[in-house]
């Protein structure tokens, strides 16, 4: 099972966590992304590249998929604007056994960081900014390379 | 003709998010394109990344029977 | 915020995932085990050591919480009798950063299986047998000493 | 007096959850407890391990002043 979906709806983590659950293996991990609450941000905006998005998410998941054996893999990421404590991303794995589950969740979200093309607009006091892409989110995502 | 994309702070920089363009024949790579766009925002490359038909590539990747070129910055999800 | 519970009653994910992402980080990394379908198990049985158990998954969440400065740390585990895709357990964590989040996730549910006093015994087509301890638990255990 | 536990398979084997003992002065250590209790499904102590009041310990931890002994197999929880 693999599920991509990118949505200006809030995220429903039990819905996706029971579609893991039911993917078959013994195993799931999953990794939340909220928006944080504690730096001052108001509102956040996530733009997106509709079509190339949903592809490069689509191969990250079969990418996973194929390198841990997984059973099931699920990208599940919100657009458009939200709010401190939101959730921003939930990414899920599941697999016979609890290694595999762990390092492919770990995988997705490093890899998501700097594969798939989403810009974050943070809003504090009527100021807004672009978010400004990470050196730690490149070494994230090269350990798995 | 060739489809230009913008995202985030280049599209707010630009003021569109696309446009349709027809470029010379010595317009060869995106980083060309990005020059005879003659957009303030796109001065600095080394801020900017880019598409092709929705594959990311290099700068200086050859824009040949393009339909869309997306030039966004370094992304920011998750 | 550290929560530890060990119960005859089905665990609630979503309700401990949104305790966990009321704690304040931005980050929430989860395991879940289920009783695997696949093997021929019509029924599983869990034993515990009341008392014991409670305290040895309270001190793991506490040297999680320490080690990597979470600000939420849960632990919740299945006794009794259950079914094959029945959860057994449930372990989350949130922290400011996802690597924080992702690497307690992975030291919770790897000490949890040689450190806590579970035992499991399976019933195949009537026939029960305890589940005899696994080399690889101990080696996963020993690489967060 | 000392509470001993069994969990699991010995449990089962023992053919009860606990009893309540009184080990002579020479009974020092889990393993020489063991060993006193004469229970047949004790007889590999490979296969045991052991918490005096509630805290894992290796089977020749000395038993003085313990009040609750458990005795059981590997753990196989999670």
């Amino acid at each position: 099972m693999i599920r991509v979906l990118v949505s200006e709806t809030p995220i429903d983590v039990a819905a996706e966590l029971e579609a893991l659950e039911a993917s078959g293996g013994g195993a799931v991990a999953t990794f939340t992304g909220l928006v944080r609450a504690d730096d001052g941000v108001g509102e956040l905006l996530l733009e997106h590249y509709p079509g190339a998005t949903e592809a490069a998410l689509e191969k990250l998941a079969a990418e996973a998929v194929e390198r841990w054996k997984l059973v099931g893999a699920a990208i599940v990421h919100r657009v458009g604007a939200m709010t401190p404590g939101e959730r921003i991303v939930f990414v899920g794995t599941c697999a016979p056994h609890r290694s595999a589950a762990l390092e492919a969740c770990s995988f997705l979200i490093d890899r998501l960081k700097t594969d798939a093309p989403f810009w974050k607009r943070e809003t504090r006091g009527g100021d807004a900014s672009w978010v400004v892409e990470r050196a730690s989110d490149h070494a994230a995502a090269e350990k798995w390379r | 003709m060739i489809e230009v994309l913008y995202f985030a702070w280049v599209r707010e920089g630009v003021g569109k998010a696309q446009e349709r363009v027809d470029p010379p024949a010595e317009v060869k790579t995106v980083s060309d394109l990005i020059d005879w766009l003659r957009h303030e925002v796109l001065a600095d490359k080394a801020k900017l990344r880019a598409a092709i038909d929705q594959r990311f590539v290099p700068l200086d990747a050859p824009i040949t029977g393009a339909r869309e070129v997306a030039i966004f910055p370094p992304v920011t999800g998750g």
